[in-house]
């Protein structure tokens, strides 16, 4: 198992890099001045042309592409990332304000629709063919046919405008305990956790039937365990493994997502505060956040891998899959 | 070699074939060993004979089976065929005489269900094959699939029907009629009958047998089965772990079997009579061992009732005895002709 | 015979599978006496409706499929017998009797055993399902029986899982957990079909040798009559959804009656004929299950067949017990 | 003989594969419904100046904001442009970013998934890694970066689509392929010496077909989705042009949202009648071409 870890592990560097290295190719081409980007606005405003050009010259701006992706990466890496063109706040600032925040919503999206998903699956997939499978597997068709926006926009205005259960726009943390601020997730996370539940209900449907019908499910049946015993330990097991795949697969759309779910409940979040930076040409700003939010997608599949790994055995104990013949 | 090759009218020599999988492990694919899948096998197939080859699954029949097919490259080895009456080494052809060599050896595979592409119908199946060899006039192709389906007793209008449509002897019917639509001279047959039911598997095999009569065809008959292949074949090569263990005509090795190894499997067949002479039952202990790490020795030493010293450290060679150098054995215990 | 000397008696069972809208009836009108202590073995090609004729004892059945008529009688020793139909497959009856007192194991080994759990695990569950002993006594009770059908080191190999078995040694396990619970009978639903001859002949060795320790009665499912040969007392040949013939393993093998059972023995190879005698097979094929042919369902492949195969023909005894489903065994002779 | 060639002709006719498995989607009823909502909504796009006589762009400040009714079905929006109108003009272009960025990614994914799937070694390798590499990137978050690059604007959007979504095509091609090319056909043709090119995309492809399909259904939903949500963050097509998702931009604010639901609830649910007719599709799709049904 530690092997597989640090295999996995180990994988996820190359990646990183060249996510990266696409990100910081996109910093070149993008029409803005690299020296904004890396001077404090208030020493910028001090200096002259000349300053300028001898500033470029020291920081390297003039070297070779490579050397300075490898200063990039190292300034990165050192939690300097440089200042928004923009507004002038270092990003770093900028970046821990907000990333929190969205992935608290993209976790709490991932619990709702994971917890959905599972339970109206296995129901369907338990009753198959009776109203509930048939009522929730058109729903589920609904579900992931829906645009993610257009499902914020219908909860905002029942529940937030004409119910005014939840607050309709804004999220701030100032002043608000742990109660106050799951007001404002209540409606973005669930918005965004629909479209994934849908989908991994579908899945995890199909994937329960699927093991159902596999012969230790009948062993188990033989051994005269009771139904719910035979769902949950010898059925459900097992088929948390291909759901797993789908949920790794589906993240970074739930990442995604969460940026334009931000936009609609106007959720303080590093979506929406990325959003002002494309529509602000703040360039800098915006790679760092794409940066970011890929290897937050990147490290939270292979937890969820590592996780589910755990749970069989034959890629816990290492060895071929196959296993002895 | 050859003048005795000539003497028997062997119309496929093997020789010391080997086919070694590499077993890679790590991020970097480091290869770790070798699967000796088949190691060192030397048989000949007489012309109009059938070589039955039979072991359990894993033995490496299979794989040798689809070397001489050439589906696998061999390791090392040669495989000797003869064209007209020059031998050539299948495994150095240039690509005309390849394709050419392909029109002679044909292979019939297990199972029935796979053996025939899905959204292809029977005609396309066949049209191929004939248009590469040579077939170049479209009604003479059809009038030849025709005729072959017929000679498989099945309709010539089914030519236009999808695989999906008959049942698995009709399906393993079709397959032997499109191993022979480019007039083979040898057919490896690999487990051709196990996946049919046992009223069907009858059927198959007569019919095959009532083909080789009639065309001369060669076969290398492969299966589990040893009363099937005891059917079938005329000679009998018993494989155990990539290795040939015991090869002998099918009426010796029922009563003469020299290996201890040929004797276990034979008492392990369940027949289908009763009374008669009670059997002696040999049950084998524990499982075969994995051909990636086979025990040193005599490969069938770990699980041999009659197992000695020697045969922990030194591996048998394969040789012919004293009486029947006919009959080839791999064993310390068999009086062998130089032993 | 006495009725106590029956295990099991089925009565007219009919199990039928909806496919689409079609309706497949793959078990159709089975009538059959198991005795106790003895075996049975159920033969027939794949489709004859053998293997769900086992899952309706034990009520194993997929979705699709019903139990439309029919009566299973079990009569378990010291206890009152009762109709396993009357029951629905949930019911508490059916689960304390499955795993306690009919075991069932089945044709695929490797498939059988949940890949997630440890190997000990999963007999321990059966036990602690049926017996309420402490976790270190079912586990002292598991390696015990694993040692009984000789698996080695079974100490350590309780916790290993099942990938780290061989094919041979999962069935083993399947045995073990079939047996654990000293059940009165074991249904082997194909035991060995997956796995090689050599160790075929381990799996049959080591069930006979079990029902002489423990005394259980066995149905073996299989396709191969070299099996039956080998192991059964008693011999049911299926086709097509009906028992075409039953009787003592001399009945069918010295004196088969029925044409498809006259036909199944000639159509397979035996070993040591060195293929001297020319195989006869069965002509044509296994009719669609969905299509059965009105009358006698041999009948388009009957070299016997007559008029009167048309309609559907009645089980006679000819003799002892030995019972046969063709029109041409009337009065105990098959005329020609 | 002629008489016999006749028959085999009919026969051709009678057991195609193609017209057995229409069938069995003619008896689907949720992948007909899919099907009609699909073609109706196509239609009616196509169909568009014959029925409204408003061009979505002309720009009626006398008319602005109007609720439904009257001259305007759907209302008019800030600018005073018939809805109706944006509605099936934007549906023509929304579909067409939707069906060509699918139909794109087919095409190169199932190149490439075929090649790498039949020949394996390095070039496989390497397109695994880069698949890896273009899924873990938020898709949304690829596109931003991509259009940001090259800029907005529709043929752009479709080159986008098409560099993003040949991963899910290409890792199902690839898959299947690896599983066919055991099967005994394959090996059947290898010993008859068929070549190789002629192996991978005569023999083995047209039995990837079906799954690409269901993939390709799936990828158009996902695409018009995806255009939707781009344009309703601003950032997709240029919003002069009117697509399901620009129309959608203006509900950004809550008093649209509360005042003017006209805007965006018919967009929203024209969107999702169109996706869920494809999916519906594609669902039966994947039921006809399911090896396991009879």
């Amino acid at each position: 198992m530690l092997k597989y870890f640090v295999s996995r592990m180990l994988m996820l560097i190359p990646m990183i890099l060249i996510i990266s290295f696409i990100v910081f190719i996109g910093l070149e081409f993008a029409p803005a001045d690299p020296l904004t980007a890396m001077i404090s606005p208030d020493q910028m405003s001090s200096m002259t042309l000349e300053d300028m050009e001898a500033m470029r010259e020291s920081l390297g701006l003039n070297a070779p592409m490579l050397v300075r992706y490898g200063r990039w990466l190292v300034n990165l890496l050192k939690g300097d990332m440089g200042f928004s063109i923009v507004t002038g706040t270092p990003i770093t600032n900028i970046i821990s304000n907000l990333l929190p925040s969205t992935i608290k919503l993209t976790f709490a999206a991932l619990l709702v629709s994971t917890f959905m998903g599972l339970l109206f699956g296995i129901l369907s997939a338990i009753k198959s063919n009776s109203a509930i499978d048939y009522i929730s597997s058109v729903l589920g068709v609904i579900g992931i046919s829906m645009p993610e926006f257009f499902i914020g926009i219908l909860a905002l205005l029942a529940f937030a405008i004409r119910l005014r259960w939840f607050p309709a726009q804004g999220r701030t943390d100032v002043g608000l305990g742990a109660f106050g601020s799951i007001k404002y997730l209540v409606l973005p996370a669930c918005s965004l956790g629909l479209v994934l539940a849908a989908a991994l209900m579908r899945y995890t449907r199909n994937a329960m039937l699927d093991v159902l019908n596999k012969d230790y499910v009948k062993t188990a049946r033989a051994k005269g365990l009771p139904e719910w015993k035979v769902y949950y330990k010898h059925a459900f097991r097992n088929s948390l493994m291909p759901i797993s795949v789908l949920i790794c697969l589906r993240l970074p759309m739930l990442i995604g997502g969460s940026v334009v779910i931000e936009q609609v409940f106007g959720y303080a979040g590093i979506g929406s505060r990325l959003l002002t930076a494309i529509n602000a040409g703040d360039y800098q700003l915006v790679l760092v956040i794409v940066l970011l939010l890929s290897i937050v997608s990147l490290l939270a599949s292979v937890f969820i891998d590592l996780l589910t790994a755990l749970l069989d055995p034959r890629v816990r104990l290492g060895g071929d899959i196959g296993g002895a013949k | 070699m050859n003048n005795q090759n000539e003497a028997r009218d062997v119309l496929l020599d093997l020789k010391n074939i080997k086919k070694y999988y590499p077993i890679q492990a790590g991020i970097f694919r480091k290869t770790v060993g070798h699967v000796k899948a088949v190691d060192d096998v030397s048989l000949y197939v007489k012309k109009g004979e059938t070589l039955g080859l039979v072991g359990e699954s894993g033995c490496g029949k299979t794989t040798l089976g689809k070397c001489i097919v050439r589906l696998h490259r061999p390791t090392s080895g040669e495989l000797r065929y003869k064209f007209g009456n020059k031998y050539r080494n299948l495994l150095s052809l240039n690509k005309k005489e390849s394709l050419d060599a392909r029109k002679k050896i044909q292979m019939v595979f297990q199972d029935p269900y796979s053996s025939l592409n899905p959204v292809k119908n029977i005609f396309t199946a066949f049209d191929e094959p004939l248009k590469i060899h040579g077939w170049s006039n479209a009604d003479e192709r059809k009038d030849r699939i025709a005729e072959l389906l017929e000679s498989v007793n099945l309709r010539a209008d089914y030519m236009y029907r999808y695989p999906n449509e008959f049942s698995g002897g009709q399906r393993q019917r079709i397959c032997i009629a499109r191993a022979m639509c480019v007039n083979p001279e040898l057919i490896v047959c690999d487990e051709p009958v196990s996946a049919l039911d046992v009223s069907i598997q009858a059927q198959v095999l007569n019919l095959m047998k009532d083909l080789q009569k009639e065309l001369g065809l060669t076969y290398v008959f492969i299966a589990h089965d040893l009363s099937v292949v005891e059917y079938m074949s005329d000679r009998i090569a018993v494989m155990y772990l990539g290795k040939v263990v015991e090869l002998a005509s099918a009426k010796r090795l029922y009563y003469h079997f020299e290996h201890p190894y040929t004797e276990a499997l034979l008492s392990a067949i369940p027949i289908p009579k009763i009374g008669g002479e009670k059997r002696q039952r040999i049950v084998l202990e524990g499982d075969v061992p994995s051909p990636a790490n086979p025990p040193a020795g005599c490969r069938f030493h770990t699980r041999c009732h009659k197992s000695m010293d020697i045969c922990k450290t030194q591996a048998p060679t394969f040789r012919p005895l004293k009486n029947d150098p006919d009959h080839m054995v791999a064993c310390h215990l068999a009086d062998t002709a130089d032993a | 015979m006495n009725k106590q000397d029956y295990i099991l008696s089925i009565k007219d069972l009919k199990t039928q599978f909806k496919v689409g809208k079609r309706i497949v009836k793959a078990v159709d009108g089975v009538t059959l006496d198991v005795r106790r202590g003895k075996t049975l073995g159920l033969v027939g090609e794949s489709g004859c409706g053998k293997s769900v004729t086992a899952h309706s004892i034990m009520q194993l059945l997929p979705k699709a499929a019903t139990i439309v008529d029919g009566e299973i009688q079990f009569r378990p020793k010291d206890k009152p017998e009762f109709n396993i139909l009357k029951y629905k497959r949930t019911d508490k009856k059916l689960r304390s009797m499955r795993g306690k007192q009919i075991s069932m194991i089945f044709q695929d080994p490797m498939s059988s055993l949940n890949p997630v759990y440890r190997v000990g695990d999963q007999i321990v569950e059966n036990i602690r399902q049926h017996e309420n002993i402490s976790k270190k006594q079912a586990i002292k009770k598991t390696v015990d029986m694993l040692k009984m059908l000789s698996i080695p080191m079974a100490e350590e190999r309780i916790k290993d899982y099942p990938h780290q078995f061989s094919g041979g040694m999962k069935q083993r396990v399947m045995i073990a957990m079939g047996l654990i619970s000293d059940p009165e009978l074991l249904i082997a639903d194909e035991p060995t079909t997956a796995l090689d001859v050599t160790i075929q002949a381990q799996i049959l060795d080591l069930m006979r040798h079990m029902q002489d320790q423990l005394g259980f009665t066995i149905i073996i499912i299989t396709h191969n009559m070299g099996i039956v040969a080998d192991m059964a007392d008693d011999i049911a040949v299926m086709y097509m959804g009906k028992i075409m013939e039953y009787g003592t393993k001399e009945d069918i093998f010295l004196r088969p009656s029925h044409p498809y059972t006259k036909a199944l023995l000639k159509s397979v190879p035996v070993l040591g004929n060195g293929g001297n005698e020319r195989l006869e097979p069965i002509r044509g094929n296994t009719p669609d299950p969905s299509e059965m042919p009105e009358g006698c369902s041999f009948m388009p492949r009957c070299d016997m067949a007559t008029e009167a195969c048309n309609k559907a023909a009645p089980n006679v005894d000819i003799g002892g017990g030995h019972m046969v489903r063709c029109w041409h065994s009337k009065g105990g002779a098959p005329h020609e | 003989m002629a008489t016999a060639l006749v028959t085999k002709q009919k026969r051709i006719k009678k057991s195609s594969l193609a017209k057995r498995n229409l069938q069995k989607l003619l008896n689907n009823k949720l992948a007909v419904l899919g099907l009609f909502i699909v073609v109706t909504m196509i239609l009616l796009c196509i169909a568009a100046p014959l029925l409204t006589p408003y061009d979505p762009g002309k720009i009626s400040l006398f008319e602005r904001d109007s609720a439904p009714g009257g001259e305007h079905i759907f209302g008019t929006d800030k600018l005073g442009r018939d809805v109706f109108a944006r509605i099936l003009y934007g549906g023509r272009i929304s579909i067409l970013i939707g069906l060509s960025g699918a139909l794109g990614g087919m095409i190169l994914g199932v190149v490439i998934g075929s090649l790498c799937g039949f020949f394996g070694g390095i070039l496989d390798a390497i397109f695994v890694k880069v698949a890896e590499l273009v899924s873990i990137v938020p898709q949304l978050l690829l596109v931003l970066i991509l259009s940001t690059i090259i800029g907005p604007g529709v043929p752009n959007l479709i080159y986008v689509f098409i560099f993003t979504g040949w991963v899910a095509t290409f890792r199902l091609v690839r898959g299947r392929f690896f599983s066919l090319r055991e099967e005994s056909f394959v090996e059947a043709c290898r010993a008859f010496g068929i070549g190789s090119l002629s192996i991978a995309f005569k023999h083995i492809l047209p039995n990837c077909l079906g799954p690409v399909a269901v993939q390709l259904t799936l990828n158009t939903a996902g695409f018009i989705l995806q255009e939707a949500a781009l344009s309703f963050l601003g950032l997709g097509v240029p919003t002069g042009v009117p697509t399901w998702g620009n129309i959608m931009n203006a509900a950004k604010e809550i008093i649209t949202i509360t005042e003017s639901p006209w805007l965006w609830i018919p967009t929203g649910v024209a969107i999702a009648l169109f996706v869920l007719g494809v999916n519906f599709f594609g669902d039966g799709l994947r039921d006809v071409l399911d090896p396991s049904q009879l």
